[in-house]
């Protein structure tokens, strides 16, 4: 009969009208503001930077200014100068590292790709700007953020980093002592660019992006 | 009440000759003609779309697509960038299906690099694939709705959907839209318990939600009044006009790439492919709703089997990635048709050619066809059951 | 479904001067693809579709591709005439066949732009065969023969074709712009295609656009 | 007779009633201090003129109590729709507009009048080449007409503005010139979808115009008099003692309610009817090139016209300002009829939250192929109805079954008719 | 440029956050000396303003996704009364420019613009629209609208979250409380020197002719060495 799927539905929309007064299942708003949303573990929004000293966040960067991050990042939004000495020698840590949040397609290739674990995701939404060019060019001063941030942002993720960081620090420094014991020969530098780390074995508890062989 | 349409280009709809396409529009014989440019600002052209309309009163005689207001040069950089970084790239093609383009890309590379892929990896694709499609179709029901008339219901339902597979794309792969989750040898992250026993349960309760939307639409008379009968597409001139996906089933021609070509490990799953019979905006409405349903079967099926093993090939490279010379077409059965990734390597690390087959452009060559003769009210559903996205139209 | 060669035999007993070669693809996925020379490139995709064995009604994919001139070092076996312009040869990969005696030659490989097309079979499921058409050189009014009349899925996908490769499809009912505006008279998907210079607020330039901003600012003084 | 006399004839809420007036023995003694109580406020206000000037006066506030119910109405309408909507769509709908100077939140109360403020303000532009006349006369046009509707509708026991004799003719003639003030609209506005709209609109008036006029005949038969407040007053009776004889409750009076809600809603615009203002076709319609104030003039008229339609089909069906049982008349009729008023706004709210738009000629073949043949067979029915009104005892049942029968028999068929060839859909599936 | 520091700070502060950028009580009576009408009105039209920001309802790419997402039940922009996506710019206030602006588009974003009535506002939402993102080495993508149309809040991200949304147009309610009907820096739609209609550029043989509308702007330079 002719009108029978209209009251079908004025039935369904009259059960939601209902149903939105009772049933948390049809009330399904969010006061944004006041209530947000619990962010997963994985979500991903633009990249910061790891430092391990939160006294120093600039000094106790974990990156090495090795730019593979630079230069795979697609939409090209990583800008890093590494810093040098008088002499011209790499220091093994970034003079300027700058992200174009402007640009950046939080796609997470800069934190597959990096070796050294040093780039990480944020979580940080809430950055509108009446400012495009002082607002959304992040500089190392504000991409700094320390492991603890990271361990709150990705609580797995990042003990399973710390683990394997300090597996490697241990290797590194059974390695200086095997090689210190022999040869009274002057120590190599400690920074871990000097020894790239092997390629982490697929841990089970916390599943990690590969990584891969270090430049 | 009907007018003569205008002569298409193609008078039978199909070509048969090359002097067939006389696209001369006899104006005089109509009398005054109203044209009318709907788009690219128009709230049902789904973003950037433009048809220039014709009018003889509201009857359309001649309809024009015009492209291009998003075209993002995705090819061009897709050449300029290396095999990895396109993947993100993917995600924006079909912005509402990120994790089938992405797949359908790892398939193309994967066969122009001869890589292997694990099973767990071919399972855990198939359940993206699937929720994908149902997120799509979901919206698409949504969108049609709101194409005809209604004040966002339907949409909003189907985005409280969209939502929890959302939520479950984002606990995952870290992003609500853009997944970036697929690697040429597998998958980026292993998925855990926790988050299959998420999609067990929004699988689930999914049936619930389209049994519920159903009732709100599928039975409306109004609804049945305004798409049965309108846009009809007949067979013969969907396949000569390469349309794929939904479309072309709503025809009545059986030809699902799930089915045909049975990539991945979807031989394993028992599953149906609906067919229509009228080739109009209800069959290509209803074809969807029960699309979901086979979808909700074979995810069923594949949490049910889901192996363990690796997610991703330990052999597999994705970065410093450089595959032999040679040349690949890779595609699957994305929500929308046919979407295929054409790769030409030269040995390099960039692709020399990279070309996406989009489904939706291609649906889009019979969208004048379907539309002579008809309103400009049908005109927005007709355009709105081919479900586009600009993002792929365009490219 | 037949194999190409035994498509092209098919083909040459139907068309007897056509031009026709099959063109090996040397990487993994192996799926060779056949050369349509341009005159009997209708009639064939014609044959192609309604050939009962074959019946290729749908065609895929359309894609127009750019092969720039090239200078290529080759080891050339003397006995062995030299290979048809092949998908393209990788100076790094030389064949390793030790035997017969080898020069190296250099050789000048002109341009050419080609449209290649995806063909299946949706009444027989089975595909793809892959056609070929080729300009002979780059030279700017190129034209190929549209195979519209033949599917109807190409329609757009050549109207593509020919804005951004500037191939122009003789038969094609409505051959305009498609993606880009009508008074854009470049072709940017050819790869000596130069970008207009809209540069403006580069924070992070790398190579080429790291050039054009060397270009745009004043002398860059000390990194900061 | 007096000029004055001859008005307060015409003006019987305008002709004081205050304790003075001659009229004042027409209200029965029963009523409340309630129900009198518009009636003695205008009285304060007006009754220390002199009477030649009290009509003028009395009319005067009517015009502006009318006026300013209705547009505060109309705010509220505005945020109960979003609300409405919102609900049915899982969603508070606006709720954190505070109130001005106060920054207290209020359940988005001050939201109608945040959006008033920025109309106020916000710039006014007619395009270019646009007939500037007709353009700024439009939505003047359709608000004058709509308020001029609502003169002419009891809101409660003798709470009439206007009490013609053939009110209800008035009432559909100024109803009518609304669809002119569109066609105005849309004409003047040199949009391509506003010249579409405004075709629409004239097709949808003259299609909807019939239905509408022909459900009310049966009413006015039955009644006897064009006049509202009579036909409500006819609507006063209780079968058995306490159940309302609403016209609503007979066969014919059900029929013609439906046929004239729907036509209402044609008439009014309102989904599934919108036609005009098919914003996924034609953008905003006639509205397209409204910008500011006007726009909001034209979104108020649509209002009062919603209003005015569910007014009289109120008034014709409904039982107008009558209690629904009779122990419930202590309540003051006039918040009867804002109940039944904002309940069938309701029912156009929840319709509007469940329905797609119907096509233009669907529109026109619902109109013309079920409705009007429907309102044609009704009128028969009526007559039917009104000739067997001595039909008593056993036969009282069989005049109920028969008039039934000759409504729900052609509704049956004529709804077969117009749904031929649409229909669930069984699929098969690839083998 | 002022209005972002006052504005950045309380919007994490809790629930009062919302109405928390509007003057303090005391700021208000300071105001209120000088010109107890003018505040007020002043307060009355910002209020009105703020709270009634209607959007045009108009996507580009993937971004409008993610407004429409905003708009739906699970964020719902009505509750700051913008659920009102009206489809023809004459009604709308704010522009929300939701993903990439190609070439071929930006003529037809900035006559919208042009025939949106006064006083409007532009959000730019996502990295394509702020800057091209990800496209923006493409040769028909705009390289930020900013080039063309005056932008009052960019939002970034890829798509924003819907939240991130909401939260853009909270900043723009904020900024438009902070505004003033009198004096130096009062806003555009006041001011008699700044025209209504910006210039349109047209489709040249390369690019658009002219790239950028210099009154509008004026990119720094920012030197790198490489």
């Amino acid at each position: 009969m002719l009108g029978t799927g209209l009251l079908q539905g004025l039935a369904v929309t009259a059960k939601n009208l209902v149903g939105s007064f009772h049933d948390p299942e049809r009330y399904v708003t969010m006061e944004y503001p006041e209530v947000k949303t619990k962010l997963p573990e994985n979500y991903r929004n633009f990249p910061f930077l790891v430092h391990d000293d939160p006294k120093d966040p600039l000094g106790s960067l974990r990156c090495v200014a090795c730019t593979i991050c630079e230069t795979e990042c697609p939409p090209q939004c990583i800008y890093i100068v590494m810093d040098r000495d008088e002499k011209g020698k790499a220091l093994k840590r970034p003079k300027v590292f700058d992200i174009d949040i402007s640009v950046c397609m939080s796609c997470q290739i800069c934190v597959e790709v990096c070796p050294f674990d040093a780039i990480k995701m944020d979580q940080h939404y809430e950055i509108a700007e009446t400012n495009r060019f002082q607002g959304l060019l992040l500089s190392r001063e504000q991409l700094s953020k320390s492991n603890a941030y990271y361990h709150q942002l990705h609580p797995t993720e990042a003990a399973a980093v710390d683990a394997l960081l300090a597996e490697q620090k241990a290797k590194q420094a059974a390695a200086k002592a095997a090689k210190a014991a022999p040869a009274a020969k002057p120590p190599a530098p400690a920074a871990p660019a000097a020894n790239p780390p092997p390629p982490p074995a697929p841990s089970a508890e916390a599943p990690k992006p590969p990584t891969p062989p270090a430049p | 009440m009907t007018s003569p349409a205008a002569p298409s280009s193609f008078p039978s709809g199909l070509p048969s000759s090359p002097g067939a396409h006389v696209r001369a529009v006899h104006d005089d014989f109509h009398g005054d003609l109203l044209e009318v440019s709907m788009g690219p600002h128009h709230p049902s052209t789904h973003g950037v779309f433009r048809m220039i309309v014709t009018l003889d009163g509201e009857r359309i005689v001649r309809l024009k697509p015009v492209f291009g207001y998003l075209h993002r040069n995705h090819e061009k950089l897709g050449e300029q960038t290396t095999y990895l970084a396109s993947m993100p790239y993917t995600d924006r093609l079909d912005y509402l299906n990120s994790m089938t383009n992405n797949w359908a890309y790892a398939i193309a590379v994967e066969k122009l690099a001869g890589q292997a892929v694990p099973e767990r990896a071919e399972y855990v694709r198939v359940i993206l694939a699937e929720l994908t499609r149902l997120l799509n179709h979901t919206c698409l029901a949504g969108f049609l709705l709101q194409d005809t008339g209604c004040s966002g219901t339907p949409l909003m339902y189907a985005f409280r959907e969209r939502e929890k597979i959302l939520d479950l794309f984002e606990s995952l792969s870290g992003s609500r839209m853009m997944c970036n989750f697929q690697r040429f040898g597998g998958c980026r992250l292993d998925p855990t318990p926790e988050w299959l026993a998420a999609v067990r349960q929004l699988v689930d309760g999914y049936g619930r939600f389209l049994d519920e939307f159903e009732a709100l639409i599928s039975g409306n008379e109004i609804v049945m009044a305004r798409t049965q009968g309108t846009g009809v597409l007949t067979p013969a001139l969907a396949i000569s006009a390469g349309v794929t996906g939904p479309m072309l089933r709503a025809t009545g021609v059986d030809y699902d790439l799930r089915k045909v070509d049975g990539y991945g490990v979807y031989p394993r799953f028992e599953f149906r492919v609906p067919l229509g019979a009228h080739g109009d905006t209800y069959d290509r409405y209803m074809i969807r709703i029960l699309e979901m349903r086979e979808s909700i079967q074979i995810l069923r099926q594949a949490l049910r089997d889901l192996p363990a093993g690796p997610i991703l090939d330990p052999k597999a490279k994705n970065r410093g990635f450089r595959p032999k010379p040679g040349e690949a077409y890779g595609r699957i059965e994305g929500p929308k048709g046919e979407i295929g990734f054409y790769l030409i390597s030269d040995g390099s690390p960039n692709p020399f050619r990279y070309r996406v087959r989009p489904p939706s452009f291609v649906n889009l060559t019979i969208l004048e066809d379907m539309c002579l003769g008809q309103t400009v009210a049908d005109a927005v559903i007709i355009l709105g059951s081919i479900d586009i996205v600009l993002g792929e139209v365009d490219r | 479904m037949e194999s190409l060669e035994q498509i092209r035999e098919r083909l040459l007993a139907r068309f007897p001067d056509a031009a026709l070669t099959v063109i090996a693809n040397p990487g993994p996925a192996g799926q060779p693809s056949l050369l349509v020379g341009s005159p009997h490139a209708a009639s064939i995709a014609a044959f192609l579709r309604d050939d009962p064995a074959l019946r290729l009604d749908y065609c895929s994919n359309v894609t127009g591709v750019d092969w720039p001139d090239r200078e290529v070092v080759e080891t050339i076996k003397r006995t062995v005439p030299p290979p048809p312009p092949a998908a393209p040869a990788d100076p790094s990969a030389p064949p390793v066949t030790p035997k017969v005696i080898e020069e190296k030659v250099k050789r000048h490989i002109p341009g050419y732009f080609e449209v290649v097309y995806h063909l299946y079979s949706m009444a027989l499921k089975h595909g793809p065969v892959i056609l070929r058409t080729r300009t002979a050189d780059r030279t700017d009014p190129a034209s190929l023969p549209s195979l519209t009349p033949i599917w109807r899925a190409c329609e757009f996908q050549e109207r593509e074709v020919y804005d951004l490769f500037g191939i122009r499809f003789t038969g094609h009912p409505d051959l305009r712009r498609i993606l880009m505006w009508d008074e854009f008279k470049d072709y940017p998907m050819r790869k000596d295609y130069v970008e207009p210079d809209d540069y403006e607020w580069e924070p992070t330039p790398h190579g080429a656009v790291l050039d054009k901003a060397r270009r745009h600012y004043p002398a860059p003084p000390e990194s900061r | 007779m007096s000029l004055p006399g001859q008005l307060s004839v015409l003006f019987p809420l305008a002709s004081g009633l205050g304790a003075s007036s001659p009229l004042a023995a027409v209200l029965p003694a029963s009523d409340s201090a309630l129900e009198r109580l518009p009636l003695t406020l205008r009285g304060l206000l007006t009754g220390w003129l002199p009477a030649s000037w009290q009509w003028l006066a009395n009319s005067l506030i009517a015009i502006v109590v009318l006026i300013v119910a209705f547009a505060s109405l109309f705010a509220l309408l505005t945020l109960a729709e979003r609300k409405i909507l919102g609900r049915v769509q899982n969603r508070p709908g606006p709720n954190r507009a505070p109130l001005p100077f106060l920054n207290l939140r209020t359940y988005g109360l001050a939201q109608p009048v945040a959006d008033g403020v920025k109309m106020l303000t916000k710039e006014d532009i007619v395009p270019d080449g646009a007939d500037r006349v007709l353009h700024f006369l439009a939505p003047i046009a359709l608000l004058a007409f709509s308020i001029l509707t609502l003169a002419v509708i009891p809101y409660g026991r003798l709470l009439v503005a206007l009490d013609l004799d053939a009110s209800v003719l008035f009432f559909f003639a100024a109803g009518a010139a609304t669809e002119l003030a569109v066609f105005m609209a849309g004409w003047a506005s040199r949009n391509k979808y506003s010249l579409l709209a405004a075709m629409r609109a004239l097709a949808q008036l003259i299609s909807y115009e019939l239905p509408l006029l022909l459900s009310v005949v049966p009413v006015v038969l039955m009644a006897g008099s064009l006049s509202t407040s009579v036909i409500v007053e006819r609507q006063g009776e209780w079968w058995l003692g306490f159940l309302p004889r609403w016209y609503v409750f007979t066969p014919w009076g059900l029929a013609g309610f439906l046929v004239f809600f729907v036509a209402s809603l044609a008439e009014s615009n309102r989904s599934p009817f919108d036609l005009p203002e098919a914003e996924s076709e034609l953008i905003a319609g006639h509205l397209t090139e409204y910008s500011g104030f006007k726009y909001a003039l034209f979104f108020m008229a649509e209002y009062f016209g919603m209003c005015a339609l569910c007014g009289m089909a109120v008034t014709l069906f409904l039982g107008g300002w009558q209690a629904p049982l009779p122990f419930l008349s202590f309540i003051p009729s006039y918040l009867w009829f804002a109940g039944k008023l904002l309940a069938l706004l309701g029912v156009f709210m929840w319709i509007r939250a469940s329905f797609p738009r119907l096509r233009i000629d669907q529109l026109t073949r619902l109109a013309w192929k079920f409705l009007v043949p429907l309102a044609l067979i009704n009128l028969g029915t009526t007559a039917f109805w009104s000739l067997t009104a001595d039909w008593a005892g056993l036969l009282q049942p069989l005049r109920w079954l028969i008039a039934a029968g000759l409504i729900a028999g052609p509704f049956l068929l004529l709804g077969r008719n117009l749904s031929k060839g649409l229909g669930p859909r069984t699929y098969r599936y690839a083998a | 440029m002022s209005m972002s520091e006052s504005a950045s700070t309380p919007a994490t502060s809790g629930p009062a956050s919302q109405e928390g950028f509007s003057p303090t009580q005391q700021e208000r009576d300071e105001l209120r000396r000088h010109g107890i009408l003018l505040t007020s009105l002043e307060e009355l039209y910002n209020w009105g303003r703020s709270n009634s920001v209607w959007p045009l309802n108009f996507g580009l790419a993937c971004c409008a996704i993610e407004m429409i997402a905003a708009s739906m039940a699970r964020f719902d922009i009505a509750r700051f009364g913008s659920e009102v996506f009206r489809p023809s710019p004459r009604q709308a206030d704010l522009l929300i420019v939701s993903g990439t602006v190609t070439k071929k588009m930006a003529p037809q974003v900035i006559r919208l613009w042009n025939q949106m009535p006064e006083p409007k506002y532009c959000i730019a939402m996502g990295a394509c629209a702020i800057s091209g993102g990800p496209f923006k080495q493409g040769y028909n993508v705009l390289k930020g609208i900013d080039r063309y149309l005056p932008v009052d809040i960019y939002i970034p991200g890829c798509p924003p979250r819907p939240e991130a949304l909401l939260h853009g147009l909270m900043q723009l309610q904020a900024q438009i409380r902070g505004q003033k009907l009198t004096g130096p820096d009062r806003p555009r739609h006041l001011r008699a020197d700044t025209g209504c209609a910006y210039p349109v550029p047209e489709f040249g043989a390369h690019d658009l002719e002219p790239p950028a509308n210099p009154e509008v702007w004026q990119a720094p330079s920012l030197p790198r060495s490489g």
